[in-house]
């Protein structure tokens, strides 16, 4: 990793106000994000991961959403403070972003081919005519049949797995130098994922694109990423490299994730769930935030957060025994 | 389509027995001061002493015909009297939803863009009281300002100068207004927060690009429905303004003709009413495949 | 009139997952003009009770020294709002009048509300060759302008109140239907009826114990609303002299009457009509408190302090 | 065609449920004058399998393939098309009110979306104990709220528990209040449809042990639909995958998982990302062409034909019939070319 980040997140805080309470959906996250690699954000329902992505992206809804912290600097500029006018000139055309249910994300009232056009014509890249040949061969480009045809038809024509093939098309439109994939193969079935996924490692490949994808599938973690940022209430919990966190994990957290998924075993025999229930974000616990359902916890742990730690090359933990966690075997 | 003219129907049916529920229909069709001779005399030219059946028949005839009856007091046919009746109305029936149309999706985009600002509250507020505004109340109220008080406009009548055209339209557009502001207002919130507009946003889209185009584009589909049943609710609004302000359009002529029990003006009147409210569901309906693809392709 | 819901969006979603609900009277008390209109519909509904029982007697008590009274305590605090043509005091007669304009509403509301929810249920949970039939006659009645039906029937049928009644209902029947049957509909698909039925449960317990609870306060809130229109309507009928007949006293009544002294009693129409516009105000305010106090995706705008928002 | 041989878990039993040619088409009938469309969406067409007391028969399978209107017919929320369902010998599909009340005892079912699937509006107790006002003799009223509160702790959550509203709960909370509701009925087959597919990992886990101490100590069968394949893996005694409304392959855990004979296993399995690190999987991956096609224009012969890269003329042709592999007589597929036996060990 001695390239230069393409995007580094420092700190990045995030919280919605719902009455009396503060929901604090990010916490205070670290991730970076290096040209031509693919960062996987691993996390449960609730972990930040996707409010995190669209905080990056500029489309948080305030209110209720608030920004109370961080950095996101992105080719050496700081995207958060960055006035709305200009970061629209950059999104979209250097930063772009596929969201997991890809129907309601296509506007249900105008064609797919204008929607790709759209993108090219709002960043003044081409006539009109000029646009709309460029997506048709963008549409073909992510394999869509008879692409050419299919310019003029409405995304309620299209199959899910299709309709995801056009977001990319049209996130990828302007060949961006990081593209955000929110969980977009989430609602797909598993054949059609394995095509999505594939398509996007050969786009990124291809143009030497980076990737950030958020997602809560192990799996689909180590197929596509080269490193993998696990959240846990808002935090960044563990990083570096899939092979290493996913190997030998650091953290509690992710330990116990690998443990608790179903693999081939015996029959009565009984997998290793997590205890306890995901936390409140209006009331996280004091100390550590995992403290609570952590086998490995003691009394620091409920007094005191835990610091950054490096424990190997390129790889950190949030933890206060991330060192005894990490000489732990995944499976006992 | 299919529903409007079952409802066209239906309405046509309506109307023939309900003439005939409330007893003689000599009654209805006659004035309250006829003398016997002629109401027996009415009832043989008219056939109201045969079968309900066959009359049915007739009244039916008739209506394909473009024969609505005959005013008695006004000694001419119905039909030609509401013809002449109605472009008044629809002058100021199309003038009234130009504008409402037009201020409510400005005011509503607008309201919508910032939700709970200041913009929104005041908004909220004054569409909300407009909407609660007795029409009838409003134009006797703003007669007495600005006719009586003020001597800027005219009390009433109908002329050719923009001065007699802005009170009675301001009292019509009142309601639907208010109305509509709320209804853009609440579509224009759901398209904001869609997913598809966020999509354009990702993509770079302006602010006032996804106002206008993204998010509009979609709420029309439930601002031309509202606007649709307004239109239709018009012809309420236009029975007390015309009847207010003296203006000779269909509103007034079915009250004066209701009051002085001219039957044969109010039965051509809702015929042919009920008919324009026909064609205007088609208009909806044709409105409504040519902004919604996916009602098109089902 | 087309009730829109927006959709909840998914970033929010995520964040706010567990919420512990706020009971309503806080929720009401954040929004000071639903609070004002809650008051003031209470101070009609006291009106509307005791208000004849206590006032009938001054509103009808002539008083020769206070006709056409401009509004002032010159003739004593009856008299505050000014008095009518014979000398009757406008304010006591506008309370009196109360019970006459909100009953006739209220009556035509329920009465639509409890049709128009039946025949809603029934068109939502039996066969397609009734539900049919219902939705067809709803289109014949709704493709109609409301007022010109009441025009023509009251014609025929005479102007009691008992038609009146009748016909306002009639023409707020078929939303009430409308709403609850596209709602039964919705509901009747919804997996925790699926699993109801798995456990053997017959129509009749999923209609009241699952689709009677949810159906309920959304058409409390169209009620509200629709209050609000029947009142206006009812006004407007009786204000073209089809409505209720006088001696019988209803604030459009009062208005139509008022209308002849326009030069030179204004406030014989102005006080009947500020307070037909007040009592649907209200209305229509409390109703759209209701429809965000219901909705769970729309909720948080209430529950949010004002302090906060005016951070940003 | 007789897929009944028993896993070894039940070796000696009866079957307690034996599906014999379950169809469902939808648009088939009931259509109405103006509405009613000619299409018709064949989503089950055809399916037999037979459930064993105790066992767990697994079915997996993509969005379509009608996985879930086979758990839907046999608890007639929707009315089959054709075949039988005998539930100890007899027809579910041709019961009568009563004895319908009766199965609804014996056969319960818990759903994918825990929150979807209880009523917002009623608090825990009242959902638990709904059962037993819709059957009164089972639970006297006056024990009912001591019972509810039994069945709480029995999965997991507190007695206090009962009072609150579904909206007060986690979802995996609300998935245990679901299992609570379903056990009510000491039912003998329970349906899982996708019950942790809407959960998050760690909670998944959780869930599905619940599910397997339940079945331990009421000896409960289990027809586990998902579309996770490591989930029903770990789950099920056999597993049937379904393809386009047939059933392709059925058989034990360990002949499916092990030695898939019929191609679109082999391709799902590969597909399906796991946290293997070896790339041999990887390198085996069988990328399908395609989406599943729709069931409303299903192709003719094979199903799979469309997207196999197997298919010949033949497929196109002839409907492949379950056949019994060399393996084991437990296991069948429906394909004219099956994949060879893996002499390899289960992985």
């Amino acid at each position: 990793m001695a390239d230069k980040p393409l995007l580094e997140v420092r700190d990045l805080k995030v919280e919605f106000r719902t009455g009396r309470e503060i929901v604090k959906a990010v916490n205070g996250a670290n991730f970076t994000a290096y040209p031509g690699k693919t960062l996987a954000i691993l996390g449960e329902s609730g972990s930040g991961k996707s409010v995190s992505a669209q905080t990056i992206m500029r489309l948080l809804q305030i209110p209720p959403g608030a920004i109370t912290g961080g950095t996101a600097m992105f080719h050496g500029v700081d995207i958060l403070k960055m006035p709305m006018d200009e970061w629209r000139q950059m999104s979209g055309k250097k930063m772009a972003m596929v969201f997991q249910d890809a129907l309601a994300s296509l506007n249900p009232v105008f064609t797919v081919g204008w929607q790709i056009a759209e993108t090219f014509r709002i960043h003044g890249e081409c006539s009109r005519s000029e646009a709309f040949d460029r997506a048709g061969a963008l549409l073909e480009r992510v394999g869509i049949p008879a692409a050419r045809d299919r310019v003029k038809d409405f995304p309620h024509q299209f199959s899910g797995g299709m309709r995801q093939r056009v977001m990319i098309a049209m996130a990828v439109a302007l060949k961006p130098d990081l593209l955000i994939a929110d969980e977009p193969t989430t609602a797909l079935d598993v054949t059609v994922q394995a095509q999505i996924m594939d398509l996007i490692k050969d786009i990124s490949k291809e143009s030497g694109m980076s990737v950030i994808l958020i997602t809560h599938d192990l799996g689909v973690v180590v197929d596509v990423a080269d490193t993998v940022a696990v959240m846990y209430a808002g935090r960044v919990v563990e990083g570096g490299n899939v092979i290493d966190v996913l190997q030998q994990p650091a953290h509690p957290y992710t330990l116990a994730l690998l443990r608790s998924a179903p693999q081939a075993r015996e029959k009565g025999e009984r997998l290793q769930p997590i205890v306890g229930s995901p936390p409140d974000l209006a009331n996280l616990p004091t100390g550590c935030s995992f403290h609570p359902r952590c086998a490995f916890a003691t009394d620091i742990c409920r007094r005191q957060a835990p610091p950054i730690k490096s424990v190997a090359e390129g790889r950190i933990s949030e933890c206060h025994h991330a060192e005894t966690v990490h000489h732990e075997p995944v499976h006992a | 389509m299919l529903h409007s003219s079952i409802a066209l129907i239906g309405l046509i049916v309506a109307v023939f027995f309900l003439a005939r529920l409330t007893g003689d229909p000599t009654n209805l069709y006659l004035p309250i001061d006829a003398n016997l001779e002629t109401r027996q005399e009415f009832a043989k030219l008219h056939g109201f002493d045969q079968p309900s059946h066959v009359q049915f028949v007739k009244f039916v005839k008739g209506i394909a015909e473009g024969d609505l009856g005959f005013s008695i007091r006004k000694q001419r046919p119905a039909f030609d009297i509401v013809l002449e009746a109605y472009p008044t109305t629809l002058k100021l029936a199309f003038t009234t939803m130009t504008l409402v149309i037009t201020f409510a999706v400005t005011v509503g985009a607008l309201a919508a863009y910032k939700p709970r600002g200041v913009f929104d509250r005041v908004a909220s507020i004054s569409s909300l009281s407009t909407a609660s505004a007795p029409d009838f109340w409003v134009a006797i109220t703003g007669i007495l300002i600005f006719s009586v008080a003020l001597r800027w406009l005219p009390t009433s009548g109908m002329g050719d100068g923009i001065e007699y055209w802005i009170m009675p339209v301001t009292v019509l557009m009142l309601r639907p207004f208010g109305l509509q502001v709320q209804v853009v207002r609440a579509s224009m919130l759901g398209a904001l927060s869609s997913a598809y507009v966020k999509t354009a946003r990702a993509k770079g889209v302006r602010e006032r690009r996804v106002i206008y185009v993204h998010a509009l584009r979609n709420a029309l589909l439930t601002i031309v429905t509202v606007a649709g049943d307004q239109t239709v609710g018009m012809i309420n609004g236009a029975v007390i303004v015309e009847t207010v302000f003296g203006w000779p359009g269909i509103g007034k002529l079915m009250v004066d003709s209701v009051i002085q029990r001219d039957y044969a003006i109010v039965q051509a009147a809702i015929t042919i009413t009920a008919s324009a409210i026909f064609l205007l569901f088609i208009i909806i309906d044709l409105l409504y495949v040519a902004l919604d693809p996916r009602i098109r392709h089902r | 009139m087309t009730t829109v819901t927006t959709t909840p969006t998914s970033g929010e979603a995520e964040a706010v997952i567990i919420r512990r609900a706020q009971p309503w009277w806080q929720l009401l008390w954040r929004d000071k003009f639903a609070c004002v209109a809650a008051v003031w519909l209470t101070v009609l509904a006291f009106c509307l009770i005791i208000g004849p029982e206590l006032l009938g007697d001054t509103a009808t008590q002539l008083n020769l020294r206070a006709r056409n009274a401009v509004p002032g305590l010159e003739n004593g605090p009856m008299w505050i709002l000014g008095g009518d043509p014979l000398g009757r005091s406008l304010l006591a007669r506008l309370i009196v009048g109360a019970r006459n304009t909100i009953s006739v509403a209220l009556t035509a509301v329920f009465i639509a509300m409890t049709v128009g929810g039946t025949l809603g249920m029934v068109a939502g949970y039996v066969g397609k060759w009734v539900s049919h039939v219902i939705m067809r006659l709803a289109d014949v009645v709704q493709s109609f302008p409301s007022l010109l039906l009441a025009v023509i029937v009251l014609y025929m049928l005479e102007p009691r109140v008992g038609n009146l009644i009748i016909v306002l209902a009639t023409t707020r029947t078929p939303i009430y239907l409308r709403v609850t049957r596209a709602e039964v509909l919705e509901i009747r698909e919804r997996v925790f009826v699926d699993a109801s039925r798995a456990l053997g449960s017959g129509r009749f317990h999923i209609l009241r114990n699952h689709i009677a609870p949810i159906v309920a306060p959304t058409l409390l809130t169209i009620m509200t609303v629709d209050f609000a229109s029947v009142m206006l309507s009812e006004s407007g009928l009786s204000f073209l002299g089809i409505g209720i007949q006088p001696p019988a006293i209803t604030w459009g009544l009062m208005v139509a009457q008022g209308r002849n002294y326009l030069a030179q009693a204004w406030w014989l129409a102005f006080f009947p009509g500020l307070m037909i516009m007040f009592a649907t105000l209200s209305a229509n305010i409390l109703s759209s408190w209701l429809r965000l106090a219901t909705d769970p995706v729309q909720r948080w705008r209430l529950e949010t302090h004002k302090k906060e928002e005016d951070d940003k | 065609m007789n897929p009944s041989t028993p896993s070894p878990a039940a070796a000696g039993k009866k079957p307690i449920l034996q599906v014999r040619g379950l169809t469902k088409h939808f648009g088939a009938s009931g259509g109405f004058g103006l509405t009613s469309r000619s299409k018709v969406i064949r989503a089950v067409d055809g399916v037999s399998f037979d459930l064993y007391p105790g066992e767990t028969l697994g079915l997996v399978g993509e969005s379509g393939c009608g996985k879930s209107t086979v758990a839907r017919t046999l608890l007639r929320l929707e009315e089959p098309t054709a075949g039988q369902a005998l539930f100890d010998g007899k027809d579910i599909f041709t019961m009568d009110g009563a004895e319908m009340r009766n199965l609804r005892r014996r056969m319960q079912v818990i759903f994918q979306d825990p929150y979807a699937s209880l009523n917002p509006r009623m608090r825990v107790e009242d959902i638990i104990s709904e059962p037993w006002v819709i059957h009164p003799d089972v639970v006297p009223i006056d024990q009912r709220p001591d019972r509810v509160r039994d069945l709480l702790e029995s999965v997991g959550l507190r007695r206090d528990h009962a009072e609150r509203y579904p909206h007060q709960f986690s979802g995996g909370q609300l998935q245990r209040i679901g299992i609570a509701r379903a056990m009510t009925l000491n039912p003998q087959v329970m349906i899982c449809d996708e019950p942790v597919s809407a959960l998050d990992l760690s909670i998944q886990a959780q869930v599905i042990n619940l599910l397997e101490e339940i079945q331990d100590r009421h000896q409960i069968a289990y027809i586990f639909i998902a579309h996770d394949l490591s989930v029903v893996r770990h789950m099920s005694d056999r597993v049937a995958v379904m393809y386009l409304g047939r059933v392709a392959e059925l058989g034990t855990e360990r002949q499916v998982y092990g030695s898939p004979r019929h191609p679109y296993t082999k391709a799902l399995l590969s597909a399906e990302p796991t946290i293997n690190f070896t790339n041999e999987m990887q390198s085996r991956r069988i990328l399908l062409q395609g989406e599943v096609p729709s069931p409303a224009n299903p192709p003719s012969g094979c199903r799979f034909r469309t997207r196999c890269w197997k298919a010949e003329e033949r497929c196109k042709v002839d409907i492949p019939e379950l056949v019994v592999q060399s393996d084991g007589d437990g296991h069948v597929a429906a394909c004219h070319f099956p994949e060879p036996l893996s002499t390899g060990p289960a992985h």
